[in-house]
């Protein structure tokens, strides 16, 4: 039996997957938040993967990282970008998707990739991180809501309010405003998906959009946005439980060609 | 605004304005059908008697943007460019012609027709360059380049001159073998004598401002009466609208009437309006009772005001002249010097720079034109930031809060000092 | 007879009430949240507490800040650049530069003896360095805004911080600190990078002394270190700081209440 | 005895870099008499100063090296850096030996800062030149040169000289040269790019804008020599072209860091105005009117300069096939709008062609470049990876 793993060290979370290259099936997966010591979170997660798995390091054959923290980590066999892992990882989830949009805490990027993964296009946010993940949290801390409720919140918006600001830091007392104003809280929220998603979907429209598109990140837990980027787009999106793990499970899928392409060389 | 029942001309100059830009829409709409040759050109420094001369039909890009800033479309049009490849920091004008162009050119006033020529008239802003350039590429149709000099210092040079009439006679011969028109000088005198007439007029609706109470408002008024002289010259219809328009002017003008109930506070302003935001705009100043009585962005189609005006005895050296006299075309320093002449002339209380983000052609100096007039002049000055075309940079919140506390300050001051 | 005025900010919300003679009798902070209004009460309640006044007994109030038209007691408004000028100038009478960091916006504000504004600026660029760039630092950091200033008077050296972004400069603190280096010369970069922003900006207005710095960071001890070594002046704060725009709010309410005995004094002076 | 490559290199790091301008100085002690001529990118008829018995220096902002204190306040938030550094470098002194500054038409922003220039300091002889964007007008040599002529004409004033033909010709002769080595160091780098990074060949070509001609010229001699003889570095990279970096130029370490995350930059338009013309501008004859012919048909295309007959995108096309590049990194200044409209035409066609790209923006006072390690690397995994 070989094992890989992937763990993707991302701004806010970071994520370990243990892949079984023969089952070709996720034996472990965890989640954990990143702090200030990029390596030990990627080792923290790694060791409590391996004891989910009742694995050892010895019985993983290839490391593969990815995300923020990818040269941080020792024991790694490569790094790998994150751009390249999400659109690996989506295609495993969803074999028949085109265009990858990945929106985590400080960055969103959209990807084309070709059916072997190859990332032929792609676009990211660079001077500002208005349009990620990081100002849905703004607006649920200055609402004092919890990130877990803010999808199914949204949801019920009747009527989304516009926010304007730019700034994912100005948002917050815009959104102050429109509470006093005596908007409901349901309507904030989405009002912030929907302009958190504008500004998504206009760096996918820069890749050219091609159904299917999978979303992968942290923000596909947030069902609201889901929703507003579906209305955008007018088409449906591939959301999975493992969104979230895109990244790490593209590491994986990397890992284990790179593995079987060592095994081919050692073979011959 | 307070209904006086005596105006006999109210909205005289708006109205037949809008007769006016609509027969020339009509037209446009129709070009594809009747075969009328197409010329894109801008709108500082056109050579608009010329071309017409040659047979073609204008369209000026700039209005596109301003009328889908208007009509509230150019947002949409700068998207469609952005998921081009444009990024947010492109100049608004530009990205909102590329938007016309990738959903062929249905704007608010109509259809418009593609381009046989593109005349990109390089007047100052270098953007043009680039604009008209990537056009081309689009269109894939020729691109005349008709550069005039840059000028500082003691103004045109005789070989600049030349060069730019040499340019106007290769232009002539390009127009001619696109459309079959031939040149006849003297139909271009005649046009040139319905251009002087209607820049006199023009010039005395600006000098009107000078006025206290000014009639017109010089900034957010002066789109209602300048675009006959900036795009249809050479007209007799041209002429007629100036003299219905100074009608409704010295109508204001005798009966004390002006933009606002009360007149507060004279301003010079600087810098293109925000067309997204434009009544949203202009209510943050109207709210402080300010009038502007003289502005640079109505000086964007030619500065007439300064005593220039297309000479039928000199055809081609007064449009070279002409050109290469624009605003855009001048210097900071004299741009500066400018302003400071209107802050005296107009006998204004103060200055207001709007700075355009995606226009660097005006706004890059604008800062220290500040400096200057805020601490070599000693004008209150203002300075404030959005865009012309984009409405994404519209702050109202963030550009209340500076109007209020400027105006504020100003009235405090005055109260003071009484 | 009272006077007050109520400073309604983004982050935080402060009142001063002030007697016939234009003393300072309360004062009242309380953070801003989610409902303005209640916030702009608490503020004044508070203040009215402290001097012991009830609400009937202030009879003129002035609301400032973004949120001053959302003051439900007040009489009037006034912006926070008029307040801030007034009530720098009440606290040091010579001061002729006014510089307020706040929590979203910086404000570069020239006065005259009058405590009139002859000039000001404001930060052009979002979020970016200004009160809410610091809070964001300490929160990555697990400080207080509190130990702000005093850990960072600890460094020797500074690091550069480079982003100007108040949540990318997040991920580049996390990066520093990965890196090793203290929390100390991080937050030296972060107060260093900020006061030159806010340098530039006051040379906009011309950096005439006196300057006089107002808004919640004024009570950043590092901040206002940074700044006078970059402007090799000296800065004037008082204990006050944080209040000179409810401050400056109250001084025009005292002026309308009051306005003959102001009128008087003015001739006096 | 020759100097090493390494001692060169310390040597042009030291230059580049050096906003004290110590080496100017150091010029002027050996010319009391001679003025010295800031020149902002892109291109500038050095050949005339030179002429003139003058030393022309490259003025590319003030990178990492300066703080900005004072230029904030007169250049708003959304204009590239190099403007507002430019200013700095003016305002804060750093240029209190420079006699005059050169501007040129490449762009709203160069030009407008040429009138700031000319209010902030008055002393100093400021040029702003219009280039002709008319490429094929029968008119436009004559204007050009008349141009150049004017500049001359200043030039003879504040130095109190004159510039004859025969100076012209010199002049004409010697940037020739240096042009020409110039060429030749792209080629072994395209050849060998293992052997020469390309943060390397930046610092040796850039030193050519800092250093006077004549000693940048016997340098890149030397160096020439020796790299042949350097051990190369074996590496799995792919071969890009850079286009962006016209003006304002990019912090050494983001060089560095484009070649670390898997590229070989084998074509670049780092400090292009250096190397400007294509071919040896003609030494006989009118020597302003060859000048200014040269700048009309044989100059390297720039997204500042009117392409004329020729398309901008068509050049950049056959460069990728020229030089065997895999892809185009759009490496664009923040702000700098000639290259942000022309990137989108060039995509375009790229695209059309089949050749992969990928674009960000930098400034030249940035220090974190996770980002773009991020795209370039991905990038090359994108060809690497899947080869
Ligand atoms: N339960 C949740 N509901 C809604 N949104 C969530 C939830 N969990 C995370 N998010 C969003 O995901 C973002 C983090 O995404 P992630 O991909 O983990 O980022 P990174 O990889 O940069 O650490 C947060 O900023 C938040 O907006
Ligand atoms: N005790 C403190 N020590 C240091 N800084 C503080 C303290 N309290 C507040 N601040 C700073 O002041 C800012 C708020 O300033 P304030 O003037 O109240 O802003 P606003 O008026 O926009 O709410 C905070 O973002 C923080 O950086
Ligand atoms: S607008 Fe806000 S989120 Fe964007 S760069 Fe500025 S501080 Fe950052
Ligand atoms: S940059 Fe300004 S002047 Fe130039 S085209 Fe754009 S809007 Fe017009
Ligand atoms: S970087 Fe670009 S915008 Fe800035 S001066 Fe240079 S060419 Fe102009």
């Amino acid at each position: 039996m070989a094992f890989t793993a992937g763990i993707d060290i991302g701004t806010r979370m970071t994520k370990t997957l243990i892949y079984n290259t023969d089952s070709k099936e996720i034996v472990a997966a965890v989640i954990d938040l990143t702090g200030h010591n990029l390596g030990a979170a990627a080792q923290r997660t790694f060791d409590a993967a391996l004891a989910k798995a009742g694995l050892k390091a010895a019985d993983i054959g290839y490391v593969a990282t990815t995300g923020y923290g990818r040269y941080q980590v020792e024991f790694r066999n490569i790094q790998i970008t994150e751009i390249s892992c999400h659109s690996k990882g989506a295609l495993k989830l969803f074999p028949k998707t085109q265009s990858v949009l990945d929106v985590g805490a400080q960055n969103s990027r959209a990807m084309r990739v070709a059916p072997n993964g190859r990332v032929t296009s792609f676009r990211m946010n660079e001077k500002c991180a208005s349009g990620a993940g990081r100002f849905i949290e703004r607006v649920a801390g200055a609402l004092e809501i919890e990130l877990d409720q803010f999808g199914p919140m949204s949801l019920k918006a009747a009527n989304p309010q516009e926010i304007s600001s730019v700034c994912a830091v100005l948002a917050e007392s815009e959104v102050i405003n429109h509470v006093t104003e005596g908007q409901e809280i349901e309507d904030i929220l989405m009002g912030a998906n929907n302009a958190v998603s504008d500004r998504i979907v206009a760096l996918l429209r820069q890749v050219k959009v091609e159904p299917e598109v999978t979303l992968t990140g942290g923000v596909a837990k947030n069902a609201g946005m889901v929703k507003a980027l579906e209305n955008r787009l007018e088409l449906s999106l591939n959301v999975s439980e493992l969104s979230e793990y895109a990244g790490a499970l593209g590491a994986c899928v990397f890992a284990s060609e790179r593995l079987a392409k060592m095994g081919q060389r050692v073979a011959a | 605004m307070e209904q006086k029942p005596t105006l006999k001309y109210k909205n005289l100059a708006m109205n037949t304005q809008r007769d006016l830009l609509a027969t020339w829409y009509g037209k446009l709409a129709t070009a594809e059908e009747t075969k009328l040759p197409i010329a894109y050109m801008l709108v500082p420094g056109s050579v608009s008697e010329l071309v017409r001369l040659m047979g073609f039909e204008i369209v000026f890009p700039e209005i596109n943007a301003l009328q889908c800033g208007m009509k509230k479309t150019a947002g949409k049009m700068i998207l469609k460019a952005e998921d081009l490849g444009y990024s947010s920091d492109v100049c608004g004008y530009v990205k909102n012609e590329v938007g016309l162009f990738l959903t062929d050119r249905e704007s608010p006033t109509g259809k418009l027709p593609a381009p046989d020529l593109l005349v990109c008239n390089y007047v100052g802003c270098t953007t043009f360059v680039k604009w008209f350039e990537a056009l081309a590429s689009y269109y894939e149709v020729p691109l005349f380049m008709l550069d005039a000099p840059y000028i500082r210092g003691d103004g045109i040079t005789l070989h600049q001159r030349d060069y730019f009439v040499q340019q106007l006679r290769d232009l002539a011969d390009l127009c001619g073998s696109i459309s079959g028109a031939k040149y006849d000088e003297d139909k271009l005198k005649e046009m040139l004598r319905y251009s002087k007439e209607a820049e006199d007029l023009w010039v005395k609706i600006l000098h009107s401002a000078k006025h206290v109470p000014t009639p017109i408002d010089s900034y957010f008024e002066a789109v209602f009466f300048m675009s006959p002289v900036f795009l249809m010259r050479g007209m007799p219809e041209t002429v007629e609208f100036y003299k219905n328009a100074w009608l409704e002017v010295e109508e204001r003008m005798q009966l004390g009437i002006g933009p606002l109930p009360e007149e507060k506070v004279r301003a010079v302003i600087e810098g293109p309006p925000a067309w997204p935001h434009f009544r949203a705009f202009w209510d943050l100043f109207k709210k402080w009772g300010v009038v502007s009585v003289a502005s640079t962005y109505s000086k964007v189609g030619g500065l007439f005001d300064l005593g220039f005006r297309h000479d039928p005895d000199h055809p081609l050296e007064s449009i070279a002249e002409y050109c290469m006299g624009c605003y855009t075309n001048i210097s900071l320093p004299k741009r500066a010097k400018l302003l400071k002449q209107y802050l005296e002339e107009y006998s204004a209380d103060c200055l207001v720079i709007h700075s355009v983000k995606s226009c660097r052609s005006f706004s890059m100096g604008q800062a220290d034109m500040r400096e200057y007039f805020m601490h070599e002049v000693n004008v209150p000055t203002l300075q404030i930031e959005s865009d012309l075309a984009d409405p994404r940079y519209f702050q109202r919140a963030q550009l209340m809060n500076r109007i209020d506390a400027f105006f504020e300050s100003l009235e405090h001051r005055r109260l003071t000092a009484v | 007879m009272y006077v007050a005025g109520v400073d309604v900010g983004s982050t935080q919300t402060k009142a001063v009430i002030l007697d016939g003679d234009k003393k300072i009798v309360g004062r009242g902070l309380t953070h801003t949240g989610a409902n303005v209004i209640a916030a702009a009460q608490r503020a004044f309640d508070e203040a009215r507490q402290e001097a012991g006044v009830q609400q009937d007994e202030v009879t003129y109030t002035i609301g400032t800040g973004y949120g001053r038209y959302k003051v439900p007691f007040g009489d009037t408004q006034v912006t926070e650049i008029s307040c801030h000028a007034r009530g720098a100038c009440y606290l040091f009478p010579a001061t002729r530069t006014v510089l307020d960091i706040g929590g979203q916006d910086t404000k570069g504000i020239r006065t005259n003896e009058l405590g009139e504004v002859v000039d000001f600026v404001m930060n052009d660029k979002c979020a970016a360095g200004t009160g809410r760039f610091l809070a964001a630092a300490a929160e990555v950091m697990g400080l207080t805004l509190d130990q702000l200033g005093e850990t960072s008077l600890r460094s020797q050296k500074a690091l550069r911080i480079t982003n100007v972004c108040t949540v990318f400069v997040e991920t580049e603190i996390m990066a520093q600190l990965a890196r090793g280096r203290s929390v100390e010369d991080i937050l030296h970069g972060v107060h260093n990078s900020i006061s030159g922003r806010s340098v530039s900006l006051l040379r906009r207005v011309g950096l005439e002394p006196e300057i006089t710095m107002t808004g919640g960071v004024a009570r950043n001890v590092g901040m206002v270190s940074a700044l006078e070594e970059r402007m090799q002046l000296k800065i004037n704060v008082s204990a006050d700081s944080h209040y000179v725009g409810a401050l400056g709010a109250s001084i025009f309410a005292w002026e309308r209440e009051f306005a003959h005995v102001a009128a008087g004094e003015r001739k006096g002076e | 005895m020759s100097v090493s490559l390494q001692q060169h290199l310390q040597r042009c790091r030291k230059v580049v870099y050096d906003m004290n301008f110590t080496y100017v100085d150091a010029w002027r002690q050996q010319h009391p008499q001679g003025k010295v001529v800031g020149c902002f990118p892109v291109y500038i008829p050095r050949e005339v100063i030179h002429a003139a018995g003058m030393l022309p220096v490259g003025i590319y902002g003030g990178g990492l090296e300066i703080e900005i204190d004072r230029a904030d306040a007169r250049v708003q938030s959304f204009i590239c850096s190099i403007s507002r550094s430019t200013l700095e470098l003016g305002m804060s002194h750093y240029l209190k030996n420079f006699d005059a500054m050169y501007f040129t038409s490449v762009c709203d922003v160069a030009r407008n800062l040429s009138g700031v220039w000319e209010r902030n300091f008055p002393s100093v002889l400021v040029e702003y030149i219009h280039f002709p964007q008319n490429m094929e007008s029968k008119s436009s040599v004559p204007y050009y040169s008349g141009e150049m002529r004017g500049l001359c004409q200043n030039l003879e004033r504040i130095g109190n000289v004159t510039i004859t033909d025969e100076q012209l010709r010199h002049s004409i002769q010697v940037y020739n040269e240096n042009r020409a080595l110039h060429r030749q160091l792209t080629t072994f780098k395209q050849e060998n790019p293992g052997k020469l990074d390309a943060s390397e060949l930046y610092l040796l070509q850039r030193a050519g804008a800092c250093l006077p001609v004549e000693e940048h010229t016997a340098m890149l001699r030397e160096v020439l020599d020796e790299l042949p003889r350097r051990e190369g570095k074996r590496r799995d990279r792919i071969r890009v072209v850079l286009e962006g970096a016209f003006c304002e130029q990019p912090p050494l370490e983001l060089i560095e860091i484009i070649e670390e995350a898997g590229c070989d930059i084998v074509a670049s338009d780092f400090a292009l105005g250096l190397m400007w013309f294509l071919e040896d501008v003609p030494v006989q004859g009118n020597p302003l009117e060859n000048l200014a012919r040269s700048y009309l048909t044989q100059s390297d295309y720039s997204s500042v300069r009117h392409y004329g007959l020729k398309r901008r995108d068509y050049s950049l096309v056959e460069k990728v096939r020229r030089v065997k590049a895999d892809g185009v990194l759009f490496c664009i200044a923040k702000f700098c709008e000639p290259a942000l409209i022309d990137y989108v035409t060039h995509k375009n066609t790229l695209e059309r062609e089949g050749i992969p790209l990928v674009n960000f923006e930098f400034e030249e006072k940035m220090g974190v470049f996770e980002n773009i390690r991020m795209q370039v690397e991905t990038f090359a995994e994108s060809i690497l990876l899947f080869a």
